[in-house]
């Protein structure tokens, strides 16, 4: 794996990462939900987020020879840069939570269409034209998790419950999505896209406007403990790794 | 007695039925037998299939994969809809699913070992699937036929990407591809023949399917339509069936085949195939965990409703 | 990995693998027992199948120059040869079952108890040794796993609930252990180990009195519709094997 | 009063003091809350090496890295045990680490995140621990210090087990190897040093630990041993500690290091390190799970008594 790890490859994979990982997980979804409709809608999810991955990844590998599935399948866990909220699992012990999947699918989308717009305007031309197609996904996806927010926070005791415990877990980790770094502050410099942190009060506007419409409490704010965006991840990453790169490593060479 | 004479008029007149007319209720049992039953296989068909999305071997074959799944799930919605216009709930359905009263594909209680039996599925059990419900495009009732005709242009499709599959890690992969492949379509090619089911010697409802016209071709036909087509391909593929017995025979213009072992035919029919107990009860679990879900959704539209009620 | 597989190498290896993966499933319970002395017994447990597996493997794969990590770690899912039964999580989705998890300890060491028992007499000397240390441990894995059966069989109604239904669960992969095909021929033919088949009649009257004794029904028996003993696995052991051998595929090569 | 000035007499002098004899509340209250604390602490830490028993890369690894954590939860059960001499129960103790009011060690809130982080947690964090365990084999409460010669013994093994595994992947694997030990020994390397607590002048408890006997040295000094002991290993092993300071000190005769990051030590000791809320979350789960297996074993005894009884 020969990649040249420069800062604008570093920035575009924290995002390709984020967008891979979560297109794993939700696609665990496939076949589990809990309404038919909603089977299709997390498959589908899946899917633009696996197009955004594959464009970005092609594209960040381009200079070094590098295609999608080298960076995909072969990159060692602390060569994955997404932040660590992309990587949780559903459920802490192989359970599903969808209260926990609605939640992050809120706050990725809500995050994920800050970042597409301000894309638009990116110094590279590739990255704005994946950021036009992918703005359009994302404001669906908004869309769709506004309203399971909205239906689960505001539904019966039991889902407001459930939903308030998902978001108790889910809120430690959204910090890491505004830390500021060198590799964010070489991309606001080059145009290349914007630091995240400048996404940070829009993005907490629009959660606490859902949020709260859906009934719920917004979780006191906690320090960052995590750092995906360098390397440093979850005991989570590890395991999806093992699975999504497992034919891969198994049969070397092979043509698929 | 005079409306039944009109009905199967119409029919051998190659009209189609409506949801609004009259039908016999022993056509509209059928029909909803036979269609919830379809949509329950590609709900539980959904499972062998998705246990491979998370290993797919390169993201390209991954989203493939999801989407080809995601359309199984989209072929349930749509034939629980048109079974929904004969009068039966998808609640009801589904409950007769989950009670082990309602029946799926058998083929579906076989397990999927390598990432190879995804192209198999795609290749043989699509196909199969599809020799199955082209005829079904024709079938006398209107909403279930125009179902079928969506259905079967997805599946076509799918069935093409499988074999697309296999053929790439055939002629450009590595041995142990190959062997992968082989292995595959060596567990798989005697459930895909047994798809057509029983002879027709032994094949209960049959008949009055036929003159019904929601079935219209017999499953001997079929099967020995699917072996002729299937053959062919295996020899571009390079791989071999796994039947010592399979010849052309000149005289028929058909190729011949072994004995098909009916005993595990009903065996998993009957439910002790190697994976009966595990579809059902992740299924079942899917149901019972979404559960709160379904309840919190209808909690906040009745809310909702009343809100805009009072206002 | 060049194995000539021989019966006799085959029918070593059936035990090996059932050694080896009940082990990693009974790891899984380290840290997550309900007692903290369980989840060392669990461990105990694991430990000594370990054991069991690697002289089981060490002494197959001499004859090939093969060592026991490299027929752990390399063989793909279709060259494990174990019974399906013990490739089974303990629970359905991601959850750990103790009540799966002491009857499937029970029916394993009910069954390794008159396997090794029969080993003593093998025509292999090395394997009849392995089999005199084995015998013990799993004297004891039975003992231990009876005092559970009966505690929750006979507990409180949950407990019972839980067991009844646990025990219909894991009833239709036992007849795989039975089963007579050539290998088991071959090996009776050699004195190598006796036909599992020859097992049967002693491994239900045993389990017949225990799971009596802890007021559970034995379920009806079902035809058997598992091959693992010729590679022929359930959905369950590929995950397990991306896992088991996730780091010997990504760090080829390596000396650990 | 009286009482008081004998038992000091006797801690001055050496003595041992046993479950039965008289104690001062507050020494007996320090005791349960530090014993306790550590069981807990091992059985937290079976987490982080847990994590990694199913991919242990060889079978002789995953052996002695299952060994190892059983002796952990071992560990867990004497200490345990200690603690119970002096009058609080199992159950208690367990209740409070599940509420969150007891503590356990701050170093099992860092995620483990390659096969290396178990030889470093070994070297690096054993180490670490036995430093502050060595002296707690003289304390002054008998069983407490019986249960630490126990420990003391089982941990020096562990941790070099954990070096040796360390030195194989330097001296003979291949470069991605060692970069996966050197990039393990830079996360863990901050937080091992952290375990000694903050610096003495902060440090509360102390001086009235030191005079029961609870504690024999002080953080710093302990710290300081730990990091001269450190430093040979880590060039005899090949790698690089993470501390630019990091420099022998002629005058000192002591290896000066930077200095330390006490922000993120209190910060991971208040509750918001990268996995608190996990490891606490896996316990409590694991309870939760086996209440019925408890229950159920203790109807299953009650049963058993009467039975007795009653023959």
């Amino acid at each position: 794996m020969k990649l040249s790890n420069t800062p604008a490859q570093r920035y575009l994979l924290r995002i390709a990462d984020a967008a891979l990982i979560l297109s794993q997980r939700n696609a665990e979804w496939c076949g589990h939900g809990p309404i038919l409709e909603e089977d299709l809608a997390l498959s589908n999810l899946a899917l633009d987020h696996l197009g955004q991955a594959r464009a970005l990844l092609t594209h960040v590998g381009k200079t070094d020879g590098l295609d999608e599935d080298q960076l995909a399948m072969l990159r060692l866990e602390q060569q994955f840069l997404n932040p660590v909220l992309f990587e949780l699992p559903h459920g802490l012990h192989g359970q599903r939570d969808f209260a926990f999947t609605v939640l992050r699918n809120l706050a990725a989308a809500t995050w994920f269409t800050l970042l597409w717009q301000r894309l638009l305007d990116s110094s590279d031309a590739e990255v704005a034209a994946i950021a036009e197609k992918s703005l359009k996904e994302s404001r669906y996806h908004l869309q769709h998790a506004t309203d399971w927010t909205l239906r689960l926070g505001d539904g019966t005791a039991e889902s407001k419950a459930r939903m308030q415990a998902a978001l108790e877990r889910l809120w430690p980790y959204v910090g890491e999505l505004f830390e500021a770094d060198a590799v964010d502050a070489a991309a606001e410099e080059t145009k290349l896209g914007p630091s995240w942190a400048s996404l940070q009060m829009e993005w907490r506007a629009q959660m606490n406007a859902v949020l709260g419409a859906a009934t719920l409490t917004v979780p006191k704010d906690c320090a960052n403990a995590h750092r995906g965006r360098v390397g440093i991840h979850s005991e989570h990453l590890g395991h999806l790794l093992a699975e999504m790169q497992y034919l891969q490593r198994a049969y070397p060479g092979g043509t698929w | 007695q005079a409306r039944e004479a009109a009905f199967q008029a119409r029919i051998d007149a190659g009209e189609y039925i409506e949801a609004k007319d009259w039908m016999p209720p022993a056509y509209r049992k059928t029909l909803v037998r036979q269609i919830s039953q379809h949509a329950h296989s590609e709900i539980v068909g959904m499972l062998p299939e998705g246990n491979w999305i998370s290993r797919a071997p390169s993201l390209k074959r991954k989203a493939i994969l999801l989407a080809k799944v995601q359309d199984e799930g989209g072929h349930g919605l749509y034939l629980y809809a048109a079974a929904e216009t004969l009068g039966t709930s998808r609640d009801q359905m589904l409950d007769a699913l989950h009670s082990g009263k309602a029946k799926y594909s058998s083929i579906f209680n076989y397990p999927t070992l390598t990432w190879a039996d995804v192209g198999v599925i795609g290749w043989l059990v699509d196909g199969a699937a599809i020799m199955n419900q082209v005829p079904l495009c024709r079938c006398s009732y209107g909403p279930y036929a125009r179902a079928m005709i969506r259905v079967c242009r997805e599946e076509s499709f799918h069935q093409r990407q499988g074999y697309e599959s296999l053929l790439v890690m055939m002629q450009s992969g590595t041995e142990a591809q190959k062997a992968m492949v082989q292995d595959a379509v060596n567990r798989w090619w005697w459930p895909s023949i047994m798809m057509f089911g029983p002879h027709d010697s032994e094949s209960l409802h049959s008949e009055q399917s036929m003159r019904w016209g929601i079935k219209r071709n017999s499953n001997d036909e079929l099967r020995q339509k699917f072996v002729d087509a299937t053959v062919d391909q295996a020899k571009v593929l390079g791989i071999t069936l796994p039947d010592p017995d399979l010849k052309w025979n000149e005289a028929r213009q058909h190729w011949d085949f072994g004995r098909i072992d009916w005993d595990e035919f009903w065996r998993v029919v009957g439910g002790d195939g190697p994976c009966n107990r595990e579809r059902l009860a992740t299924r079942v679990q899917a149901w019972e965990d979404g559960e709160w879900v379904r309840e919190a959704a209808l909690a906040h539209a009745n809310k909702h409703d009343q809100q805009k009620e009072a206002a």
